[in-house]
């Protein structure tokens, strides 16, 4: 199978989406003439046209609420938010307008939307540009949320989202741009809302999301070493939540350690917390740790952002933690 | 205040001007069903205020009474496939645009034959039949989907229009700049239509833009802009007829400021007069009834007479009754409902059939 | 003591630091001229004038924004948005800049800054204006955000608020304005970050904050007349919580109920369920069982809503849940 | 390109603004101060690209050459009460603010003696000492917390000056729309100075806004404004001065729109030419280098020679090394610094004693 990029991964199928229905569009700051920030729709201003391929003016509500429109009446359009960060300013009309039409409107108006972007840290870029939005959006009925953490995932979620017809949500990110993975050339559609046990063990369960997956897997071939076998339950999409994956692991390890890349206070994590009290309580051999960036602004210094990011080695921590080794 | 500006359009010589103005007024048959349009909603809005206290319609109610010239001017040049969005000042609109009283007022006593199943109410009107594109909440929030219908429209190739009402505090808002640059940028069909009422709530325009003869703002996009009178329903067509005109044919947005009055107060929990309008205010603008000018202007004109306008009355007060007794008669959505329409569950994995079903 | 409402405790509140303190002001949409969208600030417009009480126009993102800048050189802002639904609009500010400053400034810039204004359902205002905040205003380092849900905390935390040298969020009820109480005619404050223990019991706690409060009284009495005798955490600060006051009452309960008013999907009340589970693992005899909005946006019709909206009824059946009754 | 447009001001004669001009010019002490200013920053973003490729300052860094007239122009004419607010591009502005370059590097470096203690970094420069608000992330973000300081201003009843720089693709957020409408409604004491070098990141602004004279959008607020080139330096402080004084005596805001060119790319990944500028094109405006100008006119001016520009050059160079020097031996800020400056611990409880604090 060919190996690819994460960043090749999204372009491949949004390529493909694009060019088997044209109703697709992508709009965004730098999707065309710049070939995308990131480069992620690298020749689609050449292959599809500036009708197809649209650079906005720093607009965020308006190119959001244009979205919107061109959904609404019948077109499937693709926002690209530079990053997740300066969706806050077009946070009213994903929530307000995307989330809540088809409600509204008693069923009439669906809107095949897809918001997609890097979300949460890169290196170094200090406060405003180091955020991580999952629960925020997870929080909100009426949209759908992916966050894939291999290309393979990015592949099949971004076409799966494209031909959706409700707005998806798709958090990518910067530092999985760059990474690297078998991606298989055809047609294929990671299903939104399934979760995915990207590693086995039965000593306790990794729940964990989007960019945060590569460290759980990092810290699963550490721990083998060690003679300790972790579950790696990728939740891949965090709204709908695969609840029955997160309980069929925690039965199983009956010990659960939430890694994620955001803030802790009503994160994602906490709703996973919830989840398994719910579900698995008897369960349950320790209490669940939770890692996740400290509780502060992201900080510019090199030394401080690492102590602030959720890491390998404070996942090893967590779970030698919930399973009482010291 | 009735004086028409106009820039960066046709310069028009004054025979045109005539020719249109002509043409705005239609035959009489037309100005008929003008009258018809506007007091439809005249004494549909009489009766929601009347519901309301009755606590038939719950929430915040936004009544139309002073400006219905600017909906049944506006809506009466546009074709079936057009489009309108508008903002929760709606009924009026819903109405001009042909949805039918008694789903309107279903959805304002919030029952299942409500054009929105009983889920949007009186701020969300939304009827896909027609084309119309809800009834929003967010003041400035809809101006950007309007600039969005207006790209669907260019990317397909049509020659539709779309019709954006809003409010004059719009033009304040971060979202209406950023949605009229694009729109101006990139030469859509869309007519952003002020209804200038002179207040969003108790705050007059004055007090809340800086330059107070608003259309202007469209010389920042680049956008042909006018202003014109909305208590004269031709005058409204007249001018809406040329941005329209425009939009279809050249591609080209426009920005049109409608100067208008509202009658009641802002929303049903608002008094008419006394905070930051006077009584006095009010009672000169209550000359300029839009319904009552051109009630007038036909009588003057031999085109109807008194009987012929208590008939119209009666039937109207009627139509409205049937439209009540249809609200009341309606049943509140089932529960289950509550947990529909949250999702969808299609994919457009058949891309044909899914295109078929889109235009259907 | 006077028995006044939550609208005039707040005013009360409100009037009392300007009047303490000049550089304190209070800017909005209609809160001069037209006496304030729901009359909290009646007659302030006249008491201080208009370069004290300063109607905007609608332009959420741009006064918050002049708000921040304000309190930036040293002045004490109030900016109060009409609902909380439109802060969306602003919300770049609020979680970019007034929460971020102090931080990303090295600690040299201080935002002395409030926003206000009224937060979840009303009656029948549908999806666009039915929406409650906590979960993600809390979920942002920088911010304190409090959440009144009698007259006596709505002034004594309003002061507490504007005197505070942080953005503090205030999250009021527009079903709260007209509810009355006893409220001190003099000066106090209502501590930010300890929760109130509003009634004693042993058999379980309810754990609530805002609007929510309320129903949790009336459940308490209900049950009361039924032998079962609930706690009533009232956190009245959702961030940040006051983790001890939650701890103490579940180890003496061994028993939660989380009430909120907002959606259920990383709520506050997964954050609380994530405290409990990790300081009470051991004392718990039950799940902790959640009480929320239905995961929908608002709908109008008057049954769906009240279908929707956590309630009376909903609570004692959680709480019996928990308790094993049924 | 550099033609001087003007509305709305003060309809100057040709003698009074050959006066103005005069004044602009300062002595030769002033021009030798501005060649210094736009020489220190111009060697120090040079440094920064260097340290950049040396992975000393991370991140997003964005460097200011070809630009130094507008920071030198403008902050010469700056009381040190007034306030500066401005975008991620700002070592610029901070350096010519009078801001140490050791602590604007140590920033960069992300060391414990930056300005902003580390935490800030290159788009996040920070200094209450020179009233600096702020290097801010958000496009358009800052804008309102300008009209914001002005309000303060206006409120205390001061009178200061708050000047805002802002690229040229600010003007198309929402955000500054909001903000410039406030300040021209309510008359407050900004100077809103667009450095507009053509290109925001690689959309050239005539893909982006619908007016290409974007000073224009000033009279949408009802606000002065004006378009100067901003290769000169004094024509940089003729028009800025001019703006300065009408905030100062009149209480009114100006929209100045200072065209100026970019000789980098957008930040350290955008490449100097090529995707969306040619080569061409850059080495056309490489010709109006604002520091080749300036030392041009002065040398022809027999202000200076040679030997004094060398001599200049290696002081200069000497003063980035120690910058760079103290920056490099500078501590990483101690852990401990993650979990401060969250929240201050103090309240306003004493009033007087509070804003004796503030003022300090
Ligand atoms: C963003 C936002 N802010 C505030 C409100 C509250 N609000 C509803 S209508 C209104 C006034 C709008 O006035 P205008 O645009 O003139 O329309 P009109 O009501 O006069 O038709 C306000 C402030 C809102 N719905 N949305
Ligand atoms: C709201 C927002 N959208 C997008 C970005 C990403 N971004 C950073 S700088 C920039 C271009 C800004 O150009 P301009 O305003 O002309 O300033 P210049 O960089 O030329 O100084 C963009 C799109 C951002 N920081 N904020
Ligand atoms: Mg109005
Ligand atoms: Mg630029």
């Amino acid at each position: 199978m060919p190996v690819i990029t994460y960043r090749d991964a999204l372009g491949q199928g949004l390529r493909e989406e694009m060019q088997r229905d044209d109703r697709v569009f992508l709009m965004g700051e730098e999707v065309a003439v710049y070939q995308g920030a990131y480069k992620v729709s690298k020749g689609f201003l050449q292959e599809f046209g500036e009708m197809r391929v649209v650079d906005t003016p720093i607009t965020e509500l308006g190119f959001a609420g244009v979205g919107v429109g061109a959904a609404m009446v019948g077109l499937r359009p693709v926002i690209e938010f530079m990053t997740w960060n300066f969706a806050l300013l077009a946070i009213d009309q994903v929530v307000n307008v995307a989330a809540k039409t088809l409600y509204m409107s008693g069923g009439q108006f669906k809107m095949p939307l897809v918001f997609r972007g890097p979300n949460g840290a890169a290196l170094q870029l200090a406060a405003q540009h180091s955020q991580a939005w999952e629960s925020w959006l997870a929080h909100i009925p009426g949209l759908k949320v992916v966050a894939p953490g291999t290309p393979y995932d990015a592949k099949g979620l971004i076409k799966a989202a494209v031909r959706d017809d409700n707005p998806v949500i798709v958090l990518e990110g910067e530092m999985l741009y760059n990474t690297k993975g078998e991606v298989p050339d055809e047609d294929y559609i990671v299903p939104i809302g399934k979760a995915d046990l990207k590693r086995e063990g039965d000593h306790c369960s990794i729940i964990t999301h989007g960019k945060m997956v590569l460290v759980a897997m990092q810290v699963a071939d550490t721990l083998a070493k060690e003679g300790i076998n972790v579950d790696v339950v990728d939740l891949r999409t965090v709204r709908p939540m695969d609840v029955e994956a997160i309980t069929a692991s925690v039965r199983k390890t009956n010990r659960a350690v939430l890694l994620e890349e955001g803030w802790e206070i009503a994160g994602i994590g906490a709703q996973v917390v919830d989840y398994i009290q719910r579900e698995c309580f008897d369960d349950l051999d320790a209490p669940v740790v939770r890692v996740h960036q400290a509780d502060v602004p992201m900080p510019y210094a090199k030394s401080l952002e690492k102590a602030a990011k959720p890491d390998a080695a404070k996942t090893i921590a967590a779970v030698k933690k919930v399973m009482y080794i010291d | 205040m009735a004086k028409k500006k106009s820039d960066n359009g046709a310069t028009a010589t004054a025979t045109a001007d005539n020719q249109k103005a002509d043409a705005a007024r239609g035959d009489a048959d037309l100005r008929k069903e003008f009258l018809r349009s506007m007091l439809l909603q005249r004494r549909f809005e009489e009766r929601c205020a009347e519901a309301y206290a009755l606590g038939k319609i719950g929430g915040f109610c936004h009544l139309y009474i002073g400006q219905e010239a600017v909906s049944t001017g506006t809506l009466s040049l546009l074709r079936p496939d057009d489009y309108i969005i508008t903002t929760y000042r709606d009924h009026g609109q819903a109405l001009a645009r042909g949805m039918s009283p008694r789903a309107v007022m279903a959805e304002l006593f919030g029952r299942k034959d409500g054009v929105s199943g009983g889920k949007g109410g009186s701020m969300h009107l939304f009827d896909k039949a027609t084309n119309f594109l809800g009834g929003h909440g967010i003041v400035g929030g809809h101006v950007p989907i309007a600039t969005g219908v207006g790209f669907a429209i260019k990317y397909r190739g049509g020659d539709q229009v779309c019709i954006c009402f809003m409010g004059e505090s719009v033009v304040n808002t971060g979202a209406f700049h950023e949605a009229l640059n694009m729109a101006g940028l990139w030469k859509l069909p869309v007519v952003y239509i002020i209804e200038n009422n002179r207040y969003g709530m108790g705050t007059a325009l004055e007090r809340a833009s800086a330059i107070h003869d608003i259309y202007e703002r469209g010389a920042a996009y680049n956008m042909p802009r006018a202003q014109c009178d909305g208590q004269d329903v031709f005058e409204v067509r007249r001018a809406v007829a040329e941005a329209i005109e425009r939009a279809r044919t050249e591609k080209v947005p426009t920005l049109l400021e409608i100067r208008t009055y509202r009658f009641m107060g802002h929303s049903m929990s608002d008094a008419v007069s006394g905070t930051y309008r006077s009584k006095a205010e009010l009672e000169e603008h209550l000359k300029r009834d839009p319904i009552i000018l051109l009630r007038a202007a036909m009588h003057d004109a031999g085109e109807i007479d008194d009987a012929w306008m208590a008939k119209l009355d009666e039937d109207i007060k009627k139509e409205v009754q049937d439209a009540w007794d249809f609200a009341d008669q309606s049943p509140e959505p089932p529960l289950e409902a509550l947990w529909e329409d949250v999702l969808v569950d299609t994919t457009s994995d058949d891309v044909e059939a899914s295109k078929a079903a889109a235009s259907a």
